[in-house]
């Protein structure tokens, strides 16, 4: 019988087909291959829902498809390409698949017809990139898991420089593929110590990496090589090693500095980066092996520490940004380190629940950002815009949606999901101080995200136009309307899908589907389940509070509050008809902000030390490495040229030479022999 | 009967006088007659000990020898001729054109 | 048993058995025969082809006689004749084999030489004259007739250096050659009187077993056998008496720098095997480690000749130096020889005689084509070499060839005659002499590649033009050495296993 | 008998290139040159594994005939295939056919002779590959040079001569090292014949007695000892790498390709074959020394490279680099490890090969190859620059590219390793590699490709003609044929490596 899962392949190879195609006939095709790329994507998406569908009606789906490489003798690793749909991974597949289909259609506006050249090579660029993505959250091994990680880099690196002509480009996506090289380095070799250490790379099954994990940790399972270490600190290490590679992919401290600098893509491609693709990956990723990370204490401290902080810390370099998708750059690394806040706090579906959201207004607010770009002939400064709330309404309104979620205001997806991220680090915040930093960091944030997020709406679209262009904009068509309209609104209802503080205080209970859905209430794998999580999870859950309800209450209550103010803050200074710069306020502050915490002057000293150390290398090696080859070849060609100085020309010298050397024999044998 | 020793003294004080000769002069018909000296040092070695050790052998050798030394002379005359037509002299020192 | 004693010597059985020899003298005579006939008439090519004929002739039953196994352990032993003086076995076939060999090279390549020589007659006669007597060489069994042939090669031989009468170079070469070969002489001379008051005999093999009752003449012996070696040394261009190689090779006419340097050393060594694996073995024990002497030699040998021929200027004399070089290789031969061992004696001696063999080939394709340049009148140095590759890409892929093969690559002959010494080396235990030989064999690539550098990779920076004309001869002659060195990689199996078991049988 | 006809047909083949005028030169030679190609490929398909050819194994194609005898020994001609060497036979005739492609448009002179030697140099190749005595092996491993050291030196660039002869006396210094060195242990065997499994055989079964006072132990140290030394130069591996970048640099792009593409590869092979198939346990001791020769291969060259100008010594130095971790997964002595290393041989191949090829075919059009003098050439010559990044990307180990899953598999095969100790830190430093390969590949095409079109020249820069495309872009189907499917060579390579750790001792 068939089912929707026989047709998983297709969801990813659909797009591939279409890079293919535009590739190598997009410049015979109409549009340049943006059809075949927009019928491909909603074809995956079409098959993504159903098998979503086939997951609600209570299965799920194991299968192997290509067997990569099989060892035989004493390393019996198998090395295999398969896929793995559950819960998680078929929410994932609608996510991407929607984002991806909009994200075409956006195209169309943003690259057809403001007539960009090469846009065969765009669209092969994104059906590689939608392609790549897709092969990774099917994957069910952590190995697929990496070769289609690294994909998703390449294809960043391919649009993030796709205007290549010009130099900012090219060396942005130098840095993104290098930056989240850095990352993946460390979660190679995590892939290898994987390999190493169990002999399996599988995320599901009794035989997973997880499940071996888990029962090596409680004692049951011998024969895995700790290499020495303790199970629990050996786990730790590979643990970390892995989540080297989601610190660079989702641009988490220290490794985000490729993100902002990704903004010189066209803005379609960071819509695509920034929702759904390559900077979701990792986080994903961490959600994907969450059995493997809830076994050690120390990494789930060490995810919330770092995702808090990134929180913050990116949400503080937002507020002085001037260029309108240099605030949305800032806030994606922000709100990806409230989703590792999330993983580390043990909020599993908090998490999910915020990618979820996430992705929609993050599109939602890229796709608002390219239409004001579109209108504003590509100037990218707010301080030139101004006033646009009326010449473009639909932009403008769905775009105030994106940033109300983004901002966290009830009763937008932003406010449900980020709240209940915070929840959960605070009930779990009890008797672990990393975590406690981690959800005060997160906490913090919450205001300065709601103030640049409103800074930028203001200053785009309020007050008085700033600009000539700003008083005539061009006008955007359906192509980009339409994609606009559906992100806007699921970003304003999506939190319905979970709505946990509703259930909790008013009692009704069933209406966190979510929770229900990753707990395989429907359907899934046996321990990929959120409660099983929870069950081998370091955390117990305590009420600061008193009782549940009213944690659940003062919690929502702080973060909105918190937002309201940053909310509050930005009306005042912003929202009036001339906003002037504020930035002097900060005092001190303001050029360290500005500069980004020069992150990047220190990464770009890095860079040129390590060039440095190499033209040492270098110097080294050709004076003295190659010096001493050239210098053996030197000292016997002079050797030689001295040698043949005793050929003197003069016969009697050869005479006497020759009569001294046979002397000289003579005497040396006479005394070797003893013959006197 | 002389003991065989006084022979090789002879022969070897005859020998080394060629090759002093060989190394002091720098005419070249003086250098083929200390050449003829070291040659006869080794006949009258072949004579002396073809009479010690009573065969014939020796002596017949030292004949031999003594006609190569002629037949080697000549050939050497031939060609310190044609050393003196091209550098004008017949001293050996002279002719050091190639080297090293 | 004295030489008069014996019984009289069946003439025609000895001179069937030296038939090789014969003819090569006979040629020798019919060529002065031809030109004293008609003394005025041009008759080079005549002459060339009398004695390219002879050679050839000597050169066909020399190999037929090998084919054949006269004098071979299997098929009677070694011919002795003439009360032992003379006996005709594997090793001295095998030799006269390289000499008749070179010699016809030579001879075909001097036609072209010669084109406009007076007498071209007295060249053929001389250079016939030699190759009898290093033929006489291979064959001599007693320290008599060793002194007889070597001196009856030595003699026409300087007369061939110094053949130019006119050339400053030549004459010098000449002289040179000759001063130091009559000092040689004497030395060798004075070394076999020694040797014979010692042991009472010229014979080998009784010198050989006469050396067990040497007592207090041990001494005498010891500086007899050192003597004999220098007469030999000289012979073969080896350190210390080596001296007169680089400007004999230097100013000689080339082709008879490739007689020298291939034909002349081989019947150093021809001898010099016989003489000291015959005679002088039991003497290792006893008077003289004659043995360590030549690993001396041949160290030092080895290390002068590649050194001093890595900065020449002048191809010919980095050939000339690269000749001393090889010198030094074949002596491993004699320094690998222990009392005692005799298959493993038999195998490295039997290498280096292979080695010889290949050496012939490629040496004197390598002067003979050296002999082509002077006969353009290109010049002399690697600069004058420059983009030759292009005119004449024939006679450049064989010289390239010779360069390749004299150096030890794999590629050609030269590899398996070196590479086997060196393994007969360690074989017998001296690795550090193939170590040795393998570091020079490095460094001497280096020169050798420079030839071919110059005639492939540089530009031509004079003119070539006399490279219009093509001689004959020379061609001929370069090419067929060039095939039989690319002919002896695969091939090689006959030529060593008529070595090993030549070698085997002086051993036996 | 295919083996004999593939070689008898690539040297006819190659003289009779030489033969023919130049002007038809370069399309015959490619002509030719696809039979060996045809010839290959029919062994793969006709191939069945059967273990290592050394160990005892099933050889495919295997033929036997006594050649000559020295000092007791038999040598023969003794050639045939394992799943070790087939791979490589195959990636020599398919490279050579594509890199004789690659010489058209920069051959422009004495284009017989080139042709002739290209094709020299492939029938030599496939001798070293194939052949089973260790004299027909030794004999065609230095035959592989000559044609070499002339492609460099008539058609290379201004210091072709040094760079020629550096070349060849280096390369020939290291192996009489070596030659030596195996001399000596044969001659403390009791085998018979110079034949390598006979050799590898008595090794395993234990008979190696002294050499002239030398103990078997010792004997076999030094040994070890030497052929290292001797195939590193090969390889090369740091410190004895110094001739590699200037041979690159002034080889013409064929043979570039060629160079990098197999010669590099028969130092591994050889120390795949000899050093550790033959001397496990030597080489078990010597593991640390090895590993950290890995490592700083791996690490040094990729820092080397990152400080370079040209593009070509770029590649030069990322090859020692990546040289590297063949050592280092042969010297983990596991499945993978071993397996992955001789993958990564074909695969390097490949991709080095591409690299070259896309260097030169850059440089016919630009006349340079140094990195500050150009930029922007992406919008100049797309497909030749796309393929370029493409095969930039395979070389930085991008997934589904050969390039991966030959690191992969060494990576994953040498983190457990018992052979090497302290596995996991030099596996873990040495894939660090991966990071500054991105880096320096991607500094150069940022600077090269990308950015605004800058060139001085004084014609206008065209799109590469076709006969230069062709050969890129079926290396790049190649790779990432291989890279998709690795098991095509992989299953018979851990057929032929396994046996090399059951004879190990289970190391």
């Amino acid at each position: 019988m068939v089912t929707a899962f026989d047709y998983v392949p297709a969801i990813v190879l659909l797009p591939f087909v279409s890079f293919v195609v535009a590739l190598f006939l997009g410049k015979y095709l109409p549009k340049k291959g943006a059809y075949g790329g927009i019928a491909a994507t909603a074809g995956s998406l079409l098959l993504s829902i159903w098998v979503l569908l086939a997951v609600r009606s209570g299965s799920a789906h194991q299968e192997t498809y290509w067997t990569w490489a099989e060892g035989v003798g004493a390393q019996p690793f198998t090395l295999e390409f398969g896929a793995l749909i559950d819960p998680l991974s078929a929410l994932m597949l609608v996510i991407v698949t929607l984002i991806a289909t909009l994200v075409h259609v956006f195209s169309l506006g943003y690259m057809n017809d403001e007539g960009e050249r090469d846009l065969p090579r765009y669209y092969a660029g994104l059906g590689l990139f939608t392609a790549s993505m897709l092969g990774f959250v099917i994957a069910d091994n952590l190995l697929m898991a990496f070769m289609f990680f690294e994909l998703v880099g390449l294809c960043s690196f391919l649009l993030i420089g796709f205007h290549f002509r010009q130099e900012g480009p090219p060396s942005a996506a130098k840095k993104a593929f290098l930056v989240t090289r850095f990352g993946d380095y460390f979660f190679l070799v995590g892939v290898v110590a994987v390999f190493a250490t169990f002999g399996t790379a599988a995320f599901s099954g009794a035989e997973s990496f997880p499940a071996l994990a888990e029962s090596a940790i409680n004692g049951t399972t011998e024969g895995i090589n700790t290499f020495g270490f303790e199970p629990t600190t050996w786990f730790t290490i590979v643990g970390l090693l892995v989540l080297g590679g989601v610190i660079g992919k989702s641009a988490q401290f220290p490794l985000h500095t490729w993100l902002p600098d990704a903004m010189e893509g066209p803005t379609p491609v960071s819509a695509l980066i920034h929702a759904a693709t390559m900077v979701a990956a990792g986080v994903y990723l961490v959600a994907r092996m969450y059995g493997f990370y809830v076994l050690t204490p120390t990494t789930m401290g060490i995810i919330a520490l770092v995702g808090g902080f990134t929180a913050l810390f990116a949400a503080t370099m937002g507020i002085v940004k001037e260029e309108l998708k240099q605030v949305l750059a800032y806030s994606t690394i922000s709100q990806y380190g409230y989703m590792m806040l999330a993983l580390g706090s043990g909020g599993y579906v908090a998490a999910v629940f915020h990618l979820t959201t996430h992705a929609f207004f993050k599109a939602l607010l890229f796709l608002g950002a390219g239409s004001v770009i579109i209108a504003m002939h590509h100037n990218e400064n707010m301080w030139d815009m101004g006033g646009l709330k009326n010449k473009m309404p639909v932009t403008y309104w769905t775009f105030l949606a994106g940033s109300l979620a983004l901002a966290g205001i009830f009763p937008f997806a932003g406010f449900w999901s980020k709240d209940e991220i915070l929840y959960e680090a605070l009930i779990h915040a009890g008797s672990e101080p990393l975590l406690f930093a981690g959800y005060a960091m997160g906490l913090l944030a919450v205001p300065v995200t709601a103030f640049y997020t409103f800074r930028m709406v203001f200053l785009t679209f309020h007050g008085n136009a700033r600009s000539e262009i700003a008083r005539n904009p061009e006008p955007v068509r359906w192509n980009v309307k339409g994609p606009l309209s559906v992100l806007g609104v699921l970003a304003a209802v999506t939190g319905v899908i979970n709505m946990v503080p509703v259930q909790k205080v008013l009692g009704l209970e069933g209406i966190d589907y979510l929770h229900r859905w990753l707990d395989n209430e429907w359907g899934g794998i046996e321990g990929l389940s959120s409660h099983h999580y929870a069950e081998i999870g370091p955390y117990s859950s305590t009420y600061p509070f008193g009782t549940e309800v009213a944690t659940v209450l003062a919690g929502a209550a702080i973060s909105l509050a918190l937002a309201l103010v940053g909310l509050g803050l930005a009306w005042k200074l912003y929202n009036v008809a001339e906003p002037v710069e504020h930035t002097a306020k900060l005092g001190g502050a303001k050029e360290l902000l500005y500069n980004n915490y020069y992150q990047d002057e220190f990464q770009v000293w890095l860079a040129n030390r390590t060039r440095g150390v190499s033209g040492n290398a270098d110097t080294f090696d050709q004076g003295v490495v190659d010096g001493v080859v050239n210098g053996v070849s030197s000292v016997s060609l002079v050797s030689g040229d001295r040698i043949k100085r005793i050929q003197t020309g003069v016969v009697g010298n050869y005479a006497l030479l020759l009569t001294l050397s046979l002397t000289a024999l003579l005497v040396a044998f006479a005394i070797l022999g003893g013959w006197f | 009967m002389v003991p065989p020793e006084y022979y090789l003294l002879l022969s070897s004080g005859l020998f080394c006088i060629g090759l002093f000769g060989i190394l002091t002069r720098r005419n070249a018909l003086y250098f083929l007659m200390s050449v003829e000296l070291m040659l006869n040092a080794a006949n009258i070695n072949l004579v002396a000990f073809s009479f010690y050790w009573g065969n014939l052998t020796g002596q017949t050798f030292a004949l031999f020898a003594i006609a190569l030394a002629a037949a080697e002379v000549a050939v050497g005359i031939g060609i310190i001729l044609a050393l003196y037509r091209n550098f004008g002299d017949v001293d050996v020192m002279q002719a050091a054109t190639m080297r090293w | 048993m004295s030489l008069l004693q014996i019984e009289p010597t069946n003439w025609i059985y000895a001179m069937w058995s030296l038939q090789p020899v014969v003819i090569l003298a006979v040629t020798a005579l019919l060529v002065l025969g031809i030109d004293s006939l008609s003394p005025d008439s041009r008759s080079n090519r005549l002459l060339a082809g009398t004695a390219t004929a002879g050679t050839l002739v000597a050169l066909g039953v020399t190999v037929w006689y090998l084919a054949a196994g006269t004098g071979a352990a299997g098929s009677g032993g070694p011919i002795s004749l003439f009360s032992d003086a003379i006996v005709v076995d594997g090793m001295g076939l095998f030799f006269i084999a390289i000499f008749t060999s070179v010699a016809a090279l030579v001879v075909v390549a001097s036609v072209d030489y010669l084109e406009d020589d007076d007498n071209p007659a007295a060249f053929y006669s001389l250079l016939l004259f030699a190759t009898t007597a290093m033929s006489l060489m291979a064959v001599s069994n007693s320290l008599a007739t060793v002194f007889i042939s070597l001196e009856m090669a030595s003699l026409p031989s300087y007369a061939l250096v110094a053949y130019l009468k006119t050339n400053r170079g030549s004459v010098e070469a000449g002289l040179k050659y000759f001063l130091i070969g009559a000092v040689s002489a004497a030395v060798f001379a004075f070394g076999i009187s020694l040797v014979y008051a010692a042991t009472g005999s010229l014979l080998l093999p009784e010198v050989a077993a006469a050396i067990g009752d040497v007592t207090d003449l041990a001494g005498i012996l010891g500086v007899g056998i050192l003597m004999v070696a220098g007469g030999f040394l000289f012979k073969t261009a080896s350190v210390p008496f080596h001296f007169w190689a680089p400007e004999a090779y230097e100013g000689a006419p080339a082709p008879v720098s490739a007689f020298l340097s291939s034909a002349s050393k081989a019947a150093g060594f021809a001898v010099a095997f016989r003489v000291f694996a015959v005679a002088f073995t039991p003497a290792l024990d006893v008077a003289i480690n004659w043995g360590l002497l030549f690993g001396i030699l041949a160290v030092v040998t080895m290390i002068l000749g590649n050194f001093a021929a890595a900065t020449q200027t002048n191809v010919k004399r980095m050939l000339a130096y690269s000749s001393i070089g090889h010198a030094g290789y074949a002596l491993i031969g004699l320094a690998a020889i222990t009392a005692g061992a005799s298959a493993a004696n038999a195998t490295v001696m039997g290498a280096a005689m292979a080695h010889l063999f290949v050496y012939g080939f490629m040496n004197t394709g390598a002067f003979l084509f050296i002999a082509m340049v002077e006969y353009w009148g290109v010049g002399r140095t690697f600069e004058d070499y420059a983009g030759l590759g292009r005119k004449a890409p024939m006679a450049s892929i064989a010289m390239a060839v010779f360069m390749f093969s004299l150096a030890g690559l794999p590629v050609f002959g030269g590899f398996f005659s070196k590479y086997f010494l060196f393994l007969g080396a360690i074989n017998a235990g001296f690795w550090w002499l193939a170590a040795v030989g393998a570091v020079t064999s490095a460094l001497s690539l280096y020169y050798y590649s420079r030839v071919v550098k110059a005639l492939w990779f540089e530009e031509p920076n004079g003119n070539l033009d006399a490279l219009d004309s093509k001689p004959t001869g020379l061609y001929a002659a370069v090419i067929a050495a060039g095939v039989i060195t690319i002919l002896l990689l695969p091939g090689f199996g006959p030529v060593i296993e008529t070595a090993e078991a030549a070698a085997a049988a002086i051993f036996a | 008998m295919i083996i004999e006809a593939l070689l008898a047909f690539t040297f006819a083949a190659a003289l009779l290139v030489f033969a023919v005028p130049n002007k038809y030169a370069h399309k015959l030679a490619f002509g030719l040159s696809l039979v060996p190609i045809a010839g290959s490929l029919y062994m793969w398909s006709a191939f069945e594994t059967g273990g290592n050819a050394l160990t005892g194994g099933q050889i495919a194609f295997e033929t036997v005939a006594p050649w000559l005898e020295i000092a007791g020994y038999q040598l023969q001609w003794y050639v045939g295939v394992d799943g070790i060497s087939l791979p490589l036979v195959v990636l020599t005739t398919f490279l050579t056919a594509l890199a004789i492609m690659s010489a058209w448009t920069p051959i422009q002179d004495r284009q017989s002779q080139f042709y002739g030697l290209m094709l020299l140099m492939e029938a030599n190749l496939i001798g070293v590959f194939t052949a089973l005595d260790f004299f027909v092996w030794f004999i065609f491993w230095e035959a592989v040079l000559v044609p070499m050291y002339f492609l460099i030196g008539v058609w290379g660039g201004p210091r072709r001569k040094y760079a020629a002869i550096k070349f060849f006396v280096y390369t020939n210094i290291a192996s009489l090292v070596m030659f030596i060195a195996f001399m000596a242990l044969v001659f403390s065997l009791p085998v018979e014949t110079f034949g390598l499994p006979e050799i590898t055989q008595s090794l395993a079964a234990g008979e190696l007695t002294s050499f002239y006072g030398l103990p078997a132990d010792t004997l076999a140290l030094v040994v070890f000892a030497a052929m290292f030394v001797g195939f590193a130069v090969k390889v090369p591996v740091v410190p004895v790498h110094t001739w590699l970048p200037d041979a690159h640099v002034e080889a013409p792009t064929p043979a570039s390709v060629m160079l990098a593409g197999v010669l590099l590869k028969m130092g591994t092979y050889a120390l795949l074959r000899f050093n550790f198939t033959m001397l496990p346990e030597q080489a078990s001791v010597f593991a640390i020394p090895i590993g950290i020769i890995a490592v700083v291969s791996v690490i040094y060259g990729a820092m080397l490279a990152l400080a370079q100008t040209d593009l070509k010594r770029i590649v030069a130095y990322s090859s020692v680099s990546s040289m590297g971790y063949v050592i280092l997964g042969l010297i983990a002595f596991t499945e993978f490890g071993m397996g992955g290393a001789t993958f990564q041989m074909v695969a390097h191949g490949l991709i080095s090969g591409l690299m070259f090829m896309a260097v030169g075919v850059i440089y016919n059009a630009t006349h340079t190859r140094i990195v500050d003098d150009m930029s922007g050439l992406a919008d100049r010559m797309p497909v030749a620059v796309w393929i370029l990044v493409a095969g930039a990307f395979a070389y930085m180990g991008l997934p589904l590219m050969a390039g991966f899953a030959g690191e992969f598999f060494i990576f994953v095969g040498s983190f457990g390793s018992t052979a090497l100790p302290y596995a996991p830190v030099f596996t873990a430093l040495a894939m660090f590699g991966i990071v500054i390969v991105a880096g320096y590949l991607l500094l150069a095409m940022q600077k090269t490709l990308f950015g605004p079109f800058r060139l001085e020249t004084d014609y206008e820069l065209t799109r590469a003609p076709l006969h230069d495309i062709a050969p890129l872009v079926a290396l790049l189907g190649a790779i990432i044929l291989l890279g998709v499917a690795p098991s095509l060579f992989f299953d018979m390579i851990l057929d032929a490596t396994v046996p090399i750790l059951e004879l190990g001792g289970g190391l």
